[in-house]
């Protein structure tokens, strides 16, 4: 291998810039001096041959980067949204909101037993979850809801639209209460009692 | 640490610690599948005639040295087993004259080939990842103004979200305490804690609160329960200037009791009952 | 600006592959045959010049990658993101979705033989798997198949790369589960014939 080529290869794939001695430290053929030639000789080559991108030297070392006269194509590329979809944990938080709302953070949390305000926040990027109130108490934590985009999206008239099953727990079927003290409900006619007691705002 | 699949028949010398029997180390096995097919090509016996009595009981065997805590995976050893079993009373029984009846192993016999197959393929999977892994894409790519993820569609469909909603379950009070206290209940914590020390003390250094704590949760929730208090006039926070240290003077009286009470209940759980 | 420096600008600030009509929406001036007559331009210069990578063809679409005879360099880098690699379960659990999609999660586990729901939730996380329907019947259960990510991490260009059963040492039978004129056999030699029968789908 020249060692241009060995030098491109390094400043391609690494994901920060590089100072010529951290590059030659990829072969026992390199020195600071040959890379420091090197990436003369590849600065010449890109140049000579139009490419789209060049070595820029920047503070930490030196770096591949597509020249600035083509930001422009790029930037309207980007502007192209790609289709994503939503990761287990963001899947498994939607659905605690949306059969639970309104519901705060911190029972999305214990339902789920992991901290979620990253996730929440994401849904909330995304626009399928939004902030539909304040909790009464101690330090009035903020409600979780679903959008009217969430609706749309999956297609829903209206939040009364969302099955409920009896392959759902009872968690989500239910709304039953989540107090460390009280049994999760077994007893149908249970349930209706606990129900009662939480007559929470419908959430449309 | 990863378990290429497929590598029982060459990494498990099964050794033989009595006159047919096998001494198998469970944890190499992917499952019941795994370990049957490698006592079969260990011991270079023809599928599509298996001893049957002969393999159920080495599989009896090496299935007993599942520890009782790994239980979640016994039970699809011992699956497998009764299928073992089951197969060996069937061909105990007299076959019937006319010849038509199926062998009573051919479907464990498909369903061990259709393993074998999976696990020639996974390796050829895992031979083309390594072949992959020794080309690399670009490293850096500068960042650029991304369109806001409200805009890019999604591509989530009910179903996957219903998914996610059947695998919820209801949670164990008991595992999620020590989860809950630790992380989020620690304001409540900070508000029994000032109204244990403030009535009787009638003033503390707020640096006192923290004291067995390093956290800096602990400074974050101990100032809300503070300021929480304040706001329900409770107490009273005074400064002398900036960066002074800070005081919480008891107002007496002010309903002190009943909040305690009312944060004990609210230690216990989250939120969103609170106010049931 | 040339199509292929346009070309090579949007490859060049991409970390997945890209198919033609994405890299299309750069510029006006391109469209789905001039980015592929580009791309082969970009590849004999590339060639030519003995530049460290290449434009491979992965997932359906574009990709520069580094030649893999620079590995060894590149592999001892820290600022190198080292390619991850699936665990036996998942491999084999990749398996059975690639060959035999769309697939149930129960039909899935019956090949196992292990419950496999957490290894196609990863699966699912890393976006190599995602649902692509629903069975009929009870339940109607979800149905797995693999994206253009799977075929990114493992660099097939298609599903049709994916090894041919018939070059499997392994000859299975059709799926179909054995009726009862059809007997096992026995004798090495009639597995032949039976296997002749083998209407094994092609992957595709």
């Amino acid at each position: 291998m020249r060692p241009e080529q060995i030098v491109e290869a390094v400043l391609f794939s690494s994901d920060a810039p590089l100072r010529a001695e951290e590059i030659a430290r990829a072969d026992e053929s390199l020195d600071e001096d040959v890379v420091e030639r090197a990436i003369q000789r590849l600065q010449g080559e890109y140049q000579e041959d139009e490419r789209a991108f060049e070595v820029a030297e920047v503070a930490e070392g030196f770096q591949l980067l597509t020249r600035p006269e083509f930001a422009s194509y790029l930037e309207r590329f980007d502007t192209v949204p790609r289709p994503s979809r939503l990761s287990g944990p963001a899947l498994e938080t939607l659905a605690i909101i949306a059969y639970r709302q309104p519901i705060g953070r911190m029972e999305v949390e214990y339902i789920r037993g992991v901290s979620s305000s990253g996730v929440i926040r994401t849904l909330q990027d995304r626009g399928l979850v939004e902030v539909v109130g304040r909790a009464e108490g101690l330090g009035r934590p903020l409600l979780y809801g679903t959008t009217p985009r969430f609706l749309e999206h999956f297609g829903f008239q209206s939040l009364a639209d969302l099955p409920r099953t009896e392959e759902l727990s009872v968690v989500l079927r239910d709304r039953a209460p989540l107090t460390a003290d009280q049994e999760a409900p077994v007893d149908p006619d249970q349930e209706e009692l606990n129900l009662e007691g939480s007559e929470e705002s419908d959430p449309q | 640490m990863r378990a290429p699949p497929g590598r029982s028949g060459a990494l498990l010398p099964s050794a033989v610690a009595g006159p047919g029997r096998f001494v198998v180390d469970l944890d190499r096995f992917q499952g019941p599948m795994d370990l049957l097919l490698h006592l079969i090509r260990e011991q270079d016996i023809d599928i599509f005639d298996i001893p049957i009595a002969r393999i159920t009981d080495q599989f009896l065997a090496a299935i007993q040295e599942i520890h009782p805590e790994e239980l979640d995976s016994a039970g699809e050893f011992l699956e497998m087993a009764a299928t073992l079993v089951r197969i060996k009373a069937q061909m105990l029984l007299p076959r019937p004259p006319d010849e038509e009846e199926e062998d009573p192993r051919a479907e464990l016999v498909r369903r061990l080939l259709e393993y074998e197959q999976i696990r020639e393929i996974s390796q050829r999977l895992e031979a083309a990842e390594s072949q992959r892994a020794r080309r690399f894409p670009k490293g850096y790519v500068p960042p650029r103004p991304k369109p806001p993820l409200e805009e890019s569609p999604l591509e989530t469909t009910w179903e996957e979200v219903y998914e996610a909603a059947l695998g919820v379950e209801v949670p164990d009070p008991k595992a999620r305490e020590h989860q809950v206290t630790r992380r989020g209940v620690a304001m409540e914590e900070k508000v029994e804690l000032i109204l244990k020390m403030l009535p009787e003390r009638g003033r503390v250094e707020f640096s006192e609160l923290l004291r067995p704590w390093k956290e800096k949760l602990h400074g974050v929730m101990t100032f809300l329960a503070g300021l929480e208090l304040a706001r329900r006039r409770t107490l009273r926070l005074r400064q002398v200037q900036p960066f002074s240290e800070l005081w919480l003077y008891w107002r007496g009286e002010g309903g002190a009791g009943s909040t305690g009470d009312e944060a004990q209940d609210r230690a216990a759980m989250p939120e969103e009952e609170g106010d049931r």
